[in-house]
């Protein structure tokens, strides 16, 4: 039985979430986009934390709405007027559009049905012990079971990469 | 009141259907960049729900949240890289303008 | 010991040149490096020669010299098996004389750096196919030596290169598709035991393959080599590649790759499975057949130079092929006497082509006359060349078509000798378009006053070319040296082959 | 016999080829013309030490007297199996002595004249390279042990005739008579080597010692072994036979002879008279054992020789061109050759009249070489005087140029067949063998020994008297330089004596020695025959008259045709270009180049367009790739909740 104030989070959470989202694909103005998307990010890393992920949320804040967000600002800044709408979407466009997000939202609810039992008779949250930061990092950088050595050389392989690839592209010539 | 795993997915898969139709809908590529994240976030709720809720002795779930979030950071500082080169070119962010590249 | 045998050495030579080569700053070092290589290369196959021919005979035959087996990749028992015996000899000699020729013909390319190493390779190539035992290290050099041949002519080459390049490289790869497809359907069927192998010697020795599976096998190997020996319907690369390539790569590819093909038939298709290829082998007798008469009677309308030699080369090798179906020994012998001998002179006529071409800017015969007058020392080449082509006694043309006539006719079957006949023909068309050709390039009036100011041969030039007449004289004026050479080698594997003849 | 002479004999004229046409070009003309002569020279020494030691030396008698075949040497050249071996070798017999005299002889005098004829001619050292690259392939021809040896002469022989034809290959004409005569007697050594293939492939050996010495093994070889109804032993010597027929210009293979013309007249008078055109009489003659054997096959050489001979005699009557009327009287002499060998078989191993037609074939050739050679020769001297073939340029040169004249008188009478001459007494012993052999055969070559004397002093006449021309700007023909009057001046000799040599003593079909009969009937008519046809000539010709042309007009087409001759060329022409050239070699390369080029570009193609085709869908658009990926995965997921359902 989860208390009252974290049902009345998970409500403002979620309404954050889906709102902010629905609101960054259908507003008109790419910079307001870039803002509720900032919102959404936030939501999700609210989620973390009650998750108890107290990393991945900060995590969550630091790139995705520290860095991304920003990136996407100045990209947006550099490449056109701010203020201007889009123009309006066509009809057909918008049907498109709807339908396949329809679409998807059938395919997932359908997943979701074919084993909503389990879902809604599932166990509430089950109360574990923190993970530590200490624990994450042992597991990020260690090579046995659970390891994540790998993975992670990769990806900082693939950041590096990013960022002469970036520079590269960039790059006036 | 018990706040179970279905509780979570639904807003998830929400979040999901509004970026495919931002991805859809959008001719802006930062706008579609930016259906992009919101996919990609739901997709790591998910991850980190899984995890939390079905199997909350291992980690494995979160990890890999947090090296999509680490592969997204990375995709979307190239993808604008690549953005602001084709704005320098053309002169617009248009996706429709854009098969000068085709073939 | 790897290094210890010394027909690895026709393949480190040639990558050695390519260390060389990628050091060098200017042209002199490239032709220093690349004459350098093609004279060891020359002087490694006549001391292997001289050794080869004073070995003591077992049983009266030469056998397989120089063995030698290292296995590279174990899982599928590919090794790199190295072997040669008096064919293989004579086709890596030929091979090294076209090279060096080739790097003579080549003195003043365009980016030579490049060219050389493109060539070096293709040579590479052609070299570690020769001393190859194990089908698929043979076919593994087979295809580094069609691959340089793209950029040789898309790059190098004039006219419409990159047409001619695609279809020469399409048109092989296609070959070397179905001949895939033969060589792992032979490696499969290798052995009785279940152990197989790609050794050439082993295979035959096991003759394990059933007459059911060779009747699937033989033609795919044979059309996999016989497109690359330019058999109809699968010549039509030859007059466009060989028209677009420049000199020395028109040189080695007409030389020695179109013996490619004609070795590969005779080492792997006819030799693995002789009893398909005595069944099926009519089949291909006939379009060998048609390729002797086809290609003299097309070369006798063409216009350009090269396009009329490298239609002549569909019928020469047509010749060699043909012969090869026959399976006796006399026949054999003449194909690769052929072979030698068409390689010798179908490189020395793209030489002199690539000379004149490079004169004259047109290898069109109706714009050109009189070239005695201006360069008397590439025409007199000329007439030789044409001379050996059209069967001069003297020079190689005439002893290797006799030694095929000869051969072929001796063949039981009245069918064969009514093909023999058909093939004779040809002597009388290869007269007619190589005086054609003499006729209206070489004499007569100087067609064009402009060409008057042209220059005979360079020491370059006239280098390249006697060596080339040298050889073709030398195997015109002693062949019994030579038939001996390539003879004896394969008698007990032919009388394998007699048992179905008779 | 020790090898060294004959191998000298070929090695000299060999060498002598290699020095000229290697270094020719740095050497002097006249160096070059004397290292020419002086080769030649020995060589002639040589051959005739080596024939007077076969025919005088007694070593080369059998038991019974016969002259024996010897092979001096005998190397393998290229063995093909053990018992097909082709042999580089020295056969001295009667013929082939006879052919090392007749050869060098005419080829030392060739050389010896044109030193006079080519002087200053641009690439003199070549033609002196070439003619010593001819004489080395004739004597090995000649001296041929197997058959295949003398292939390989005989195809030298071709080429250099080629080179020689085409020695002034600036002219277009000169070019194309090579390419003529190379190409047609090609085709005919296609039917030799075809016999050879043949004749090998049943007796298993090209050894002429084991083909003639023993014809019968061989014919038992080819018992009852026939092919499209004939025996194949008549079609392997009817091959070989054809072979023969290119080189010595028989019907219908003659049309290069003419043509060949071309080439400088000494060249003619070497190759195109007195010694590569006979190569085919020889061939016969060496093979004649096993001629003997195919009653069909000599048969075959009659009729083509007889119908050959008449022919180029009527053409010989209308020509304008002095060499021309001489070539295609060597093609009727050669013919009269051919004729005298069939009519001396009798088939199955049996000759006819003691065999007489192959010594009066022998004979002819000795005298026709030597006769021919002085026409030509004269003819060459006539060239030199006046710069031109046509007898219309010539006329009444008989003041100017009296040795020419007599030189040439001379050579009239003896191919005319008047006696003391040597042409009549060879002429008279193919005479009695014709008709030995058949009536109609010896009415026939009586005709057509009519027709000889008639056009020959046609010749003499239109050249030699009738009215000089004005002579102009001083341009006074002039009798020829020394160097080439000896020869004109030996040859004359030995034509008016040749005829005495008893020559039935040197050469006879069974080697044995024969002694030579003068048939005085027979020679009687042959004379009267001769004697009127050179007073009919005299008659229409000596002067100019109103005659010949009234002749032409009473039969116009038959004046035609001859002067066409006959239309062949023509033929050829249509043949050649027509059917062959636009009616096969066209065709094939449009099918070549359309056809099968066209199925492999067709298949490229069609790769192309289909890649093209599937490129589209590529159409770059992200959100068409959303919608495919969409449509993908509702897909899937309808997989899915089927696979749930069912």
């Amino acid at each position: 039985m989860n208390s009252v104030g974290s049902i009345i989070l998970y409500a403002i959470v979620t309404l954050v979430m889906v709102v902010c989202s629905v609101l960054t694909v259908t507003t008109r103005k790419i910079l307001r986009a870039a803002t509720y998307l900032l919102f959404t990010l936030f939501g999700a890393a609210v989620l973390y934390f009650m998750l108890g992920y107290e990393f991945l949320g900060g995590v969550q804040i630091a790139v995705y709405a520290g860095g991304i967000v920003v990136l996407f600002v100045f990209a947006i800044l550099l490449t056109g007027k701010p203020a201007d709408n889009a123009e309006r979407l066509t009809a057909k466009s918008t049907f498109l559009g709807v339908f396949a997000a329809l679409a998807m939202l059938g395919v997932g609810a359908w997943a979701l049905c074919s084993r909503v039992t389990r879902m809604l008779t599932g166990a509430a949250m089950p109360e574990k012990a923190q993970e530590t930061v200490d624990q994450i990092g042992e597991q990020l950088l260690s090579s046995g079971h659970g390891g994540y050595l790998l993975p992670f050389e990769a990806i900082s392989v693939l950041l590096l990469a990013c960022i002469i690839g970036g520079v590269v592209i960039a790059r006036k010539r | 009141m018990e706040i179970t795993l279905i509780f979570w997915l639904v807003p998830s898969l929400i979040m999901f259907c509004c970026g495919v139709y931002g991805f859809i809908t959008r001719r802006n590529m930062i706008a579609m960049l930016i259906s992009l994240e919101l996919m990609l976030n739901s997709v790591d709720i998910n991850f980190a729900l899984f995890n939390r809720y079905l199997f909350p002795g291992q980690m494995e779930g979160m990890f890999f949240s947090l090296f999509a979030i680490a592969l997204a950071a990375a995709e979307t500082a190239l993808a604008i890289a690549i953005i602001l080169n084709i704005f320098r070119k053309v002169k617009n962010v248009d996706v429709q303008g854009l098969d000068t590249m085709k073939f | 010991m790897l290094f210890s045998n010394p027909l690895i050495y026709f393949v480190v030579i040639p990558l050695l040149m390519l260390a060389g080569l990628s050091l060098c700053k200017n042209i002199k070092q490239i032709r220093a490096v690349a004459v350098i290589g093609s004279i060891g290369l020359l002087a490694l196959s006549t001391v292997l020669l001289v050794k080869y021919l004073a070995m003591p005979p077992i049983n009266g035959d030469h056998q397989m010299a120089w063995e030698g087996s290292w296995q590279w990749f174990p899982q599928l028992n590919i090794c790199l098996s190295v072997g040669v015996d008096g064919i293989s000899l004579a086709m890596l000699l030929l091979s090294s004389i076209i090279v060096f020729a080739g790097s003579f013909a080549s003195w003043t390319i365009n980016q030579p750096k490049e060219f050389f190493l493109w060539l070096i390779l293709l040579s590479t190539g052609v070299f570690g196919f020769f001393i190859s035992t194990d089908l698929f290290t043979m076919f593994m050099f087979y295809e580094v030596a069609l691959i340089p041949m793209y950029l040789l002519i898309g790059v190098w080459g004039s006219g419409r290169k990159e047409y001619s390049a695609m279809k020469l490289t399409l048109m092989l790869m296609g070959g070397s598709a179905f001949l895939m497809l033969g060589l792992i359907g032979i490696y499969y069927n290798s052995s009785v035991d279940g152990q197989h192998t790609w050794n050439l010697l082993e295979i035959a020795r096991n003759h394990a393959i059933t007459p059911e599976w060779q009747r699937l096998l033989f033609p795919l190997t044979f059309v996999g080599f016989g497109v690359l020996g330019a058999m109809f319907p699968f010549h039509t690369w030859s007059p466009d590649g060989h028209a677009s390539a420049p000199t020395a790569v028109s040189m080695l590819h007409a030389g020695v790759l179109m013996k490619l093909g004609g070795y590969g038939c005779f080492r792997v298709a006819i030799y693995l499975m002789p009893e398909a290829a005595h069944e099926l082998g009519w089949i291909f007798l006939v379009l060998t057949g048609i390729s002797v008469v086809y290609g003299a009677f097309s070369a006798c309308v063409q216009t350009d130079l090269k396009y009329i030699n490298a239609y002549s080369s569909v019928s020469h090798c047509g010749l060699v092929l043909f012969a090869i179906l026959m399976y006796n020994q006399t026949a054999m012998t003449g194909a690769i006497m052929q072979m030698l001998s068409h390689g010798l002179m179908t490189a020395l006529f793209f030489a002199l082509i690539g000379m004149i071409y490079g004169r004259t800017h047109t290898r069109d015969i109706r714009e050109m006359g009189g070239m005695m007058q201006i360069m008397p020392y590439l025409s007199v080449c000329y007439v030789i060349a044409g001379m050996a082509s059209l069967g001069l006694p003297g020079l190689s043309g005439f002893v290797a078509e006799m030694t095929i006539f000869v051969g072929s006719f001796a063949h039981t079957d009245t069918f064969h000798r009514v093909f023999v006949i058909i093939a004779c023909c040809s002597i009388v068309i290869t007269a007619v378009y190589i005086l054609r050709v003499v006729g209206k390039l070489l004499f007569g009036p100087v067609h064009n006053e402009h060409h008057r100011q042209l220059t005979d041969a360079t020491w370059w030039e006239r280098l390249s070319t006697a060596t080339l007449i040298i050889c073709v004289a030398a195997i015109g004026c002693f062949p019994n040296f030579f038939a001996n050479l390539i003879k004896p080698t394969f008698v007990e594997e032919i009388f394998k082959v007699f048992q179905y003849n008779s | 016999m020790s090898p060294t002479i004959p191998i000298l004999i070929l090695a000299i004229p060999l060498f002598m080829f290699l020095l000229l046409g290697l270094l020719g070009m740095k050497m002097s003309h006249k160096l070059a013309g004397w290292l020419g002569c002086l080769g030649m020279g020995t060589t002639l020494v040589l051959a005739y030490c080596t024939a007077y030691t076969y025919y005088f030396g007694g070593d080369f008698v059998g038991a019974n007297g016969e002259r024996l075949m010897s092979v001096v040497f005998n190397e393998t050249w290229l063995a093909f199996t053990d018992k097909l071996v082709i042999s580089m070798g020295f056969m001295l017999d009667s013929i082939s002595a006879l052919m090392l005299v007749v050869i060098t002889t005419i080829s030392f005098l060739v050389h010896l004249y044109s030193l006079g004829y080519m002087e200053g001619e641009k690439g003199f050292q070549r033609y002196y390279a070439f003619l010593s690259l001819f004489s080395f392939s004739m004597l090995l021809l000649v001296v041929a042990t197997n058959i295949f040896q003398m292939y390989i002469g005989w195809e030298l022989v071709g080429a250099s005739s080629y080179l020689l034809i085409g020695f002034y290959y600036t002219k277009h004409s000169a070019v194309s008579a090579s390419k003529k005569a190379f190409i047609v007697t090609r085709f005919a050594d296609l039917g030799f080597l075809l016999g050879i293939l043949v004749l090998s492939f049943t007796t298993q050996t090209f050894d002429f010692a084991e083909l003639c010495g023993n014809p019968t093994a061989q014919v038992t070889a080819f018992a009852g072994k026939t092919f499209m109804g004939c025996s194949l032993l008549t079609w392997a010597l009817i091959l070989i036979f054809t072979g023969g027929m290119g080189k010595s210009a028989m019907m219908p293979l003659h049309i290069w002879l003419p043509d060949a013309m071309e080439g400088p007249t000494p060249v003619s008078a070497l190759i195109h008279a007195a010694t590569m055109v006979v190569a085919g009489v020889y061939l016969v003659a060496r093979m004649f054992p096993l001629y003997l054997w195919s009653f069909d096959a000599t048969t075959f050489i009659v009729v083509v020789g007889a119908i050959t001979a008449f022919y180029a005699a009527m053409v010989a009557c209308a020509q304008i061109d002095i060499k021309r009327v001489l070539a295609f009287s060597t093609i009727s002499q050669i013919a009269f050759m051919m004729v005298a060998l069939g009519v001396a078989s009798e088939g199955e191993g049996q000759v006819c009249h003691h065999g007489l037609g192959y010594m009066a074939s022998m004979f002819h050739m000795f005298t026709h070489a030597m006769f021919k050679a002085l026409l030509f020769l004269g003819a060459g001297a006539l060239i030199h005087a006046v710069h031109s073939n046509d007898y219309t340029a010539m006329h009444g040169l008989r003041k100017f140029m009296p040795v020419t004249h007599i030189t040439f008188l001379i050579g009239c009478l003896a191919i005319a067949g008047i006696p003391p001459f040597s042409g009549f007494f060879s002429k008279d012993e193919i005479m009695a063998a014709c008709y030995a052999w058949h009536p109609v055969i010896g009415v026939w070559m009586s005709v057509v020994a009519g027709l000889t004397a008639f056009y020959m002093f046609r010749l003499y006449y239109l050249i030699f008297w009738w009215k000089e021309h004005k002579i102009e700007h001083g341009h006074k023909p002039h009798e020829a330089p020394l160097p080439m009057l000896i020869p004109l001046v030996f040859l004359a000799a030995v034509s008016c004596v040749a005829g005495f040599i008893p020559f039935g003593h040197f050469v006879s079909w069974n080697h044995l020695p024969y002694d030579i009969h003068l048939d005085w009937t027979i020679a009687g008519i042959s004379v009267t025959i001769a004697v009127v046809a050179i007073v009919i000539a005299t008659v229409m010709y000596r002067k100019e008259n109103p005659l010949p042309a009234k002749m032409k007009a009473l039969l116009p087409a038959l004046w035609d045709w001859c002067y066409h001759r006959f239309y062949w060329d023509e033929l050829y022409m249509f043949i050649t270009h027509k059917i062959i050239f636009n009616g096969i070699c066209r065709p094939i390369a449009w099918f070549d180049r359309h056809i099968i080029d066209g199925t492999m570009d067709a298949m490229a193609t069609i790769t192309n367009k289909a890649s093209v085709a599937i490129r589209g869908l590529q159409s770059g658009q992200v959100q068409m790739y959303v919608w495919v990926y969409l449509i993908g995965a509702l897909l899937l997921c309808g997989l899915g909740v089927m696979a749930v359902i069912l």
